[in-house]
């Protein structure tokens, strides 16, 4: 068979045509209707969770407090007489997987995300929501630019969170060191492999060195490292009175026991990434002593939301709730509150009713959302006092 | 002129001479063989002219230049093929893909035309496969060319290598146990073979082999190694007759 | 067996079959007639593709076993990204130097650690694609451990899909060429080869930095189409990913490389929930594969009009590979 | 320069964990020729044993280890028997590729089956204590000593079986030349069993062992040791015993320097550095002899 050479290269600038046409072509998009759904339909929210992967005990007990909370809301008769149906996917606490759990339940018709939990998780994921016009509400992410464009200033349209900020809880805790502690010199070792230990740190030192604090020493490490002699060493010979340890418990308790055996016996101070029933198995009870941190809640609270919340809790999953329990709770009940509120499903809708929230009751506190999405909510400060956690203080901002 | 010199060639491995102290010429056009008992360090020499191994001390000297510790595709290059006592052909792949690799130091495209497809790779390309299959049709290989290389019988696995050896276009051509494993009547036919192509193609040929009749019918000169050492040479009648090639075959018995 | 001639008959019908391929799917991103999910899984297909492909290369045809495959994708990734993120270049711009960038890594790499031979290779790669990883999670400007933020996104299905061509074209064409010959009798037989003339550790270094400039593209593609890059996206497990695709497919098989990147991504996504499960099974499945077909599902058979022809039982056509027992 | 001491007292700690799971990684190696991916993780395996034989049946560290070195010895049998020996005729990357593979299945079907939650062992597990010298400047645990003690016991053991026991012999035959050994007479078969069950028994008790010090286990925590102690074995020349050891010391020295004097962030990187160095340029490690390719 001949073939004309002139009608193979005739194809071939066709085809390159075609695909600068396709270019252009990309770029209008068309809106897809969304016909809206029978009243009688269950209201579809999509939990979008770390289940496995490195911060998996997060995900979990988030999740489980969310469903707790669904599960309640439906026994209650629903939302504006619909039933939630919750969709829980796991996004493996990696980002790319969250981006793309996310756009798996928008192609399931949720009307509003929950999760992911870490800032890093959420920062792939918001890009599915705003395209979709999804609110997503993270429950945990604390770092800044979660809800903020670092580099405009200005406030994601679509995400919004339960948890305080980094900065808050980081200065909160320098402060604490600085005039009940009464530290002069603080060292710093921080999980370097997350913005949360980073922002947490920044915090610290800022408010730390405006009390006249010096930092004497500023180290790092990384998610699953399990020695840090030599580094605890090096911090020893700098003699600190207080150590911040901004991080997650499976490391902090290991660097609580390994400071302990070195003869590091100043004050250890945390975040909210301390708190876990994990903490005390891997450190012990002994090492503890002596060390505090910050959090969004306590279950010792004797508040009778809380004590509520604790019991039905422990009924439930047999173990006492955490921090990440709490407010995949209180987002859920976020969530179905804004729903009510906006009176609608539609997406645009329940973000205006979020953003419009004020004096929101939940177990981590009494909030609103900021112009920039983000709580105005109070942080407790917990003292380890032989494996129990202490409530020293409640502090407001 | 030497074809190729070696020079007081020395090789050990972990303090145990494989070669010692080894000198050899060989002349244009001549057809050498090099015997010795098993371990005596014939392969070891081979690997140190074609520069597998760097030798410890000494020299090689290939058409007046000094090869010594140059890689072995270099020395591909200025003229030396060899053939392996295990074969080592490229069983994965056509029989004519085989002979096409030996062409490649030589290959007419750059890798941009290859890429592109441009028309100095077709030209080049139907080169390389003419070429190849004349080899082929030499070695009488021809109709074998698109089976794999691990499926011929032995004998045509020994062809083959030879082919490929020959393809790089070398004047120095060595071989080694060309006939292992071969009956009477393809040695036979291989002793016939290495003569044509001597002849056919201007070689110089340096074989080890362990076949006696075939070496003393073929070789002009022959170098005897023993641990290591060259220990005898002359032609095939003169070292039929040496007494320390006789002992270091059969052992004490002579002496 | 390479083509004496350029084949217009086969150029027009794979031009065609791109053509319309191309079309359809551009038709249905423009109109939205697929939704993002399976956007977001057609996307991860393209760059699966780049990657087993560009690995085939190294791996397959060449014979090292690299298991830094992650580490020439961040580098092309983090590349791509500050380009066109941190310095304002544009999307081409930043692929290119994403490109380049891991290719001139592949090359630094491949210089020394070549040398080396079999396992040691594989270990000197995986402790490359570890430093890697660890460099630019200490690197603040790049964003550290949670990674680079707010990369716009500028993968369209055109510079996907014409990434993915320009890869199995250029990779292919490689191959069937006296320099791809060259590659495949180092990993046939590394001694026979050198002693053929053919200079062994330039072309284990041109399959390096060949292979790794592909997966720098593929890199620079991923960063701009899933919004943010973290240091820990592009560790060993995603160097084992694209080594299950190369070894499932056929080891020296790029359509082998290419059915198993499709493959595996849908299966991949199929068992979204469960990670574990993912994994117990691709492990399985490797070791299987080694064990009964070490040679991979296609061999090194390639799909080809050729193929076809001997389908049809063209007489004409030429007797393809047999393959190795 | 107490803190220099300390440092080199934390580097020695480290390494002895190193050199314990570095040991049975070389003596597979030496004898098959087989990096086995796969030892982190039966160290992993190892460690799980120890914990539930801990927490559920409730017994000592010393019978727990009993127990994860035997457990783990036939698990290494049934993975040799199943992964490794229809391999044994391929090429060194099919075998490479297989290890991986039994290597992730390792890690994945423990999380599968036992979530990838980490868990600790009950406080107590082990009597600590620690001993303190000038001033406290200096700090010493059992933990450490325990560590370094069994280190060394199970090299000189290990040394023992392979030089002295008639199993040991047929190893050392079947590591010179595998068809020369069954050519004398050797059950080559037998003998490959058990150096896989040695070996993985060292790495279960080094798994109960880094378990204990650590007080965490999870499914992933063979990866990272695996591939430091397979660095000291290349260190100190892969197949050669007491090179292990050294290499463990040497790559623990080294890390507690690095972390001590530089910046922790870059310890694994310094790691992988090394073994890249060291592949490059002295391959056969410090203890090893060179030997040329058979052509």
């Amino acid at each position: 068979m001949k073939i004309n050479k002139k009608l193979v290269l005739l194809l071939m600038v066709a085809f390159l045509v075609s695909i600068v046409a396709g270019c252009g072509g990309a770029a209008t998009k068309t809106e897809t209707e969304k016909t809206p759904a029978p009243a009688k339909e269950p209201i579809k929210i999509g939990l979008n969770v770390e289940l496995s992967g490195g911060v998996a005990s997060y995900g979990t007990n988030c999740r489980n407090g969310i469903v707790m909370a669904f599960d309640e809301i439906n026994k209650a008769g629903g939302v504006n007489g619909r039933k939630i149906e919750y969709i829980v996917m796991d996004c493996k606490s990696d980002a790319a997987e969250a981006t793309n759990v996310a756009a798996r339940l928008v192609q399931k018709q949720v009307v509003a995300l929950i999760g992911p939990l870490v800032t890093g998780s959420v920062l792939g994921a918001t890009p599915i929501a705003t395209q979709n016009k999804i609110p997503l509400v993270a429950p945990a992410a604390t770092a800044l630019p979660a809800t903020v464009d670092e580099e405009t200033g200005k406030t994601k349209e679509f995400v919004f969170r339960t948890c305080f900020l980094d900065p808050f809880q980081g200065g909160l805790m320098g402060n604490y060191a600085a005039d009940t502690l009464k530290a002069k010199k603080a060292a710093i070792l921080m999980d370097t492999s997350t913005d949360y230990a980073k922002g947490l740190a920044q915090a610290f030192k800022e408010s730390f060195t405006k009390k006249g604090g010096t930092i004497v020493a500023e180290e790092g490490f990384v998610k699953g490292d399990k020695d840090f002699k030599s580094t605890l060493t090096k911090i020893k010979n700098k003699a600190p009175d207080v150590v911040y340890v901004p991080g997650y418990y499976n490391e902090t308790g290991l660097i609580a026991k390994q400071a302990r055996e070195l003869g590091i016996t100043v004050p250890l101070l945390g975040g909210d990434g301390w708190d876990s029933a994990d903490l005390v198995n891997i450190a012990g009870a002994k090492a503890l002593n002596h060390t505090f941190f910050t959090n969004h809640y306590s279950p010792q609270d004797n508040d009778p939301k809380v004590v509520k919340f604790v019991q039905a809790y422990k009924a439930a999953y047999k173990t006492t709730p955490d921090a990440f329990a709490a407010l995949g709770y209180d987002s859920a009940y976020l969530v179905a509150d804004a729903i009510k509120r906006a009176g609608s499903t539609d997406g645009v809708k329940i973000k205006d009713a979020l953003a419009a929230t004020t004096n929101f009751t939940g177990v981590t506190g009494t909030f609103s959302m900021d112009q920039y999405h983000n709580p105005v909510k109070s942080a407790v400060l917990i003292e380890m006092v032989d494996g129990k956690q202490v409530v020293r203080t409640k502090i407001k901002p | 002129m030497a074809r190729l010199s070696t020079v007081n060639l020395c090789k050990s491995f972990g303090g145990l001479s494989a070669v010692l102290d080894f000198s050899m010429e060989i002349g244009d056009g001549e057809l050498i063989g090099l015997i010795g008992p098993n371990g005596a360090g014939k392969t070891t020499v081979f690997n140190l002219i074609t520069g597998v191994y760097r030798p410890d001390s000494g020299s090689i000297i290939f058409n007046g230049q000094n090869i010594t510790g140059k890689k072995p595709y270099y020395i591909c290059k200025q003229g030396i093929a060899r053939t392996f006592q295990n074969i080592r052909l490229f069983n994965g792949l056509s029989v004519i893909d085989n002979l096409k690799i030996s062409f490649h130091k030589d290959v007419p495209y750059q890798l941009v035309s290859a890429i592109l497809r441009l028309p100095s790779f077709y030209r080049g390309e139907s080169w390389i496969e003419e070429r190849a299959i004349q080899y082929l049709e030499i070695m009488n290989l021809a109709d074998k060319r698109e089976e794999l290389a691990s499926s011929l019988p032995y004998g045509e696995q020994r062809r083959l290598e030879i082919a490929r050896a020959l393809a790089t276009n070398p004047s120095l051509l060595i071989l080694d146990e060309p006939a292992a494993g071969m009956n009477p009547l393809e040695t036979q036919e291989l002793t016939n073979l290495i003569r044509k192509l001597k002849d056919n193609f201007n070689l110089t040929i340096l074989l080890i082999e362990h076949d006696m009749a075939l070496v003393m019918e073929l070789c002009e000169r022959i170098y005897v190694l023993d641990y290591g050492r060259a220990i005898a040479q002359g032609t095939p009648e003169e070292i039929r007759n040496n007494p320390r090639v006789i002992e270091a075959y059969l052992g004490e018995e002579v002496g | 067996m390479v083509t004496k001639k350029l084949n217009w008959t086969h150029l027009t019908i794979s031009t065609v079959t791109l053509a319309v391929i191309f079309t359809v799917f551009q038709y249905l991103i423009a109109r939205q007639l697929i939704d993002v999910y399976y956007q977001i899984n057609l996307f991860m297909l393209g760059i699966n593709i780049i990657l087993a492909v560009s690995l085939n290369l190294i791996n397959g045809f060449t014979g090292q076993l690299s298991l830094g495959h992650a580490g020439f994708m961040s580098v092309g990734a983090y590349t791509a990204a500050v380009m066109t993120t941190k310095l304002g270049y544009s999307f081409a711009i930043g692929i290119g130097a994403g490109c380049l960038a891991a290719a001139l890594m592949g090359l630094l790499i491949g210089i020394p650690t070549l040398r080396l031979k079999g396992d040691y290779l594989a270990i000197a790669t995986l402790g490359f694609g570890e430093i890697v990883r660890v460099v630019f999670l200490n690197i603040e400007y790049v964003g550290g451990a949670s990674g680079l933020i707010g990369i716009p996104q500028l993968t369209t299905w055109t510079w996907l899909f014409v990434s993915v061509v320009v890869t199995v074209v250029v990779i292919q064409n490689i191959v069937n060429s006296s320099y791809g010959r060259a590659c495949i009798s180092v990993r046939e037989n590394e001694v026979a080869a050198e002693l053929m003339g053919v200079n062994t550790t330039k072309y284990k270094v041109l399959a390096f930095t060949v292979g790794a400039l592909f997966a720098g593209l593929a890199g620079g593609l991923y960063a701009h189409y899933f919004f943010i890059i973290q240091p820990g996206t592009f560790g060993f497990f995603r160097s084992f990913d694209i080594l299950v695709m190369v070894v499932l497919g056929g080891l020296g098989s790029t359509t082998g490389a290419i059915v198993a990147a499709a493959f595996l991504t849908v299966l991949s996504a199929g068992l979204q929930s469960f990670p574990e499960v993912r994994m117990v099974l691709y492990s399985v499945v490797l070791i299987i594969t080694m064990i009964y077909r070490p040679q991979g599902l296609m061999g090194n058979k390639e799909l080809s009009f050729r193929t076809f022809q001997r389908i049809r039982g063209d007489k004409n056509g030429p007797v393809v590979n047999r393959e190795p027992v | 320069m107490y803190e220099f001491f300390q440092q080199m007292l934390n580097g020695v700690s480290l390494g002895s964990i190193y050199a314990l799971i570095a040991l049975g990684y070389t003596m597979v190696y030496g004898i098959i020729n087989l990096i086995n991916f796969a030892h982190g993780d039966i160290m992993m395996v190892g460690a799980y044993v120890g914990f539930f034989s801990i927490a559920i049946l409730g017994v000592g560290v010393v019978p727990a280890m009993v127990f994860a070195m035997l457990a783990c010895a036939l698990l290494g049998v049934v993975i040799e028997k199943l992964a490794y020996k229809p391999l044994r005729n391929s090429t060194r990357i099919a075998a490479l590729i297989t290890a991986i593979g039994v290597s992730l299945f390792l890690e994945y079907a423990t999380i599968w089956l036992l979530t990838p939650q980490q868990r600790s062992f009950p406080i107590g597990t082990f009597p600590e204590k620690n001993y303190y010298f000038f001033d406290q400047q200096l700090v010493l645990t059992n933990k450490d000593l325990f560590v370094l003690v069994a280190a060394v016991a199970l090299m000189v053991l290990l040394q023992y079986i392979v030089k002295h026991t008639r199993i040991g012999k047929s190893m050392r035959a079947v590591s010179q030349d595998m068809e020369a050994a069954m050519l004398m007479g050797i059950n080559v078969d037998k003998t490959i069993s058990y150096t896989f069950a040695i070996g993985s028994a060292l790495a279960a008790a080094a798994g109960v062992m880094v378990g204990v010090y650590y007080n965490t286990i999870d499914p992933l925590m063979g990866i990272i040791p695996g591939l430091k102690a397979f660095v000291a074995a290349v260190i100190g020349g892969i197949g050669i015993i007491p090179g292990a050891m050294m290499g463990g010391f040497v790559m623990g020295i080294l890390e507690a320097l690095v972390s001590g004097y530089g910046s922790s962030l870059y310890r694994d990187a310094v790691a992988f550095a090394v073994l890249i160095l060291i592949l490059l340029f002295k391959p056969t490690g410090i203890f090893g002899k060179d030997t040329g390719e058979k052509v």
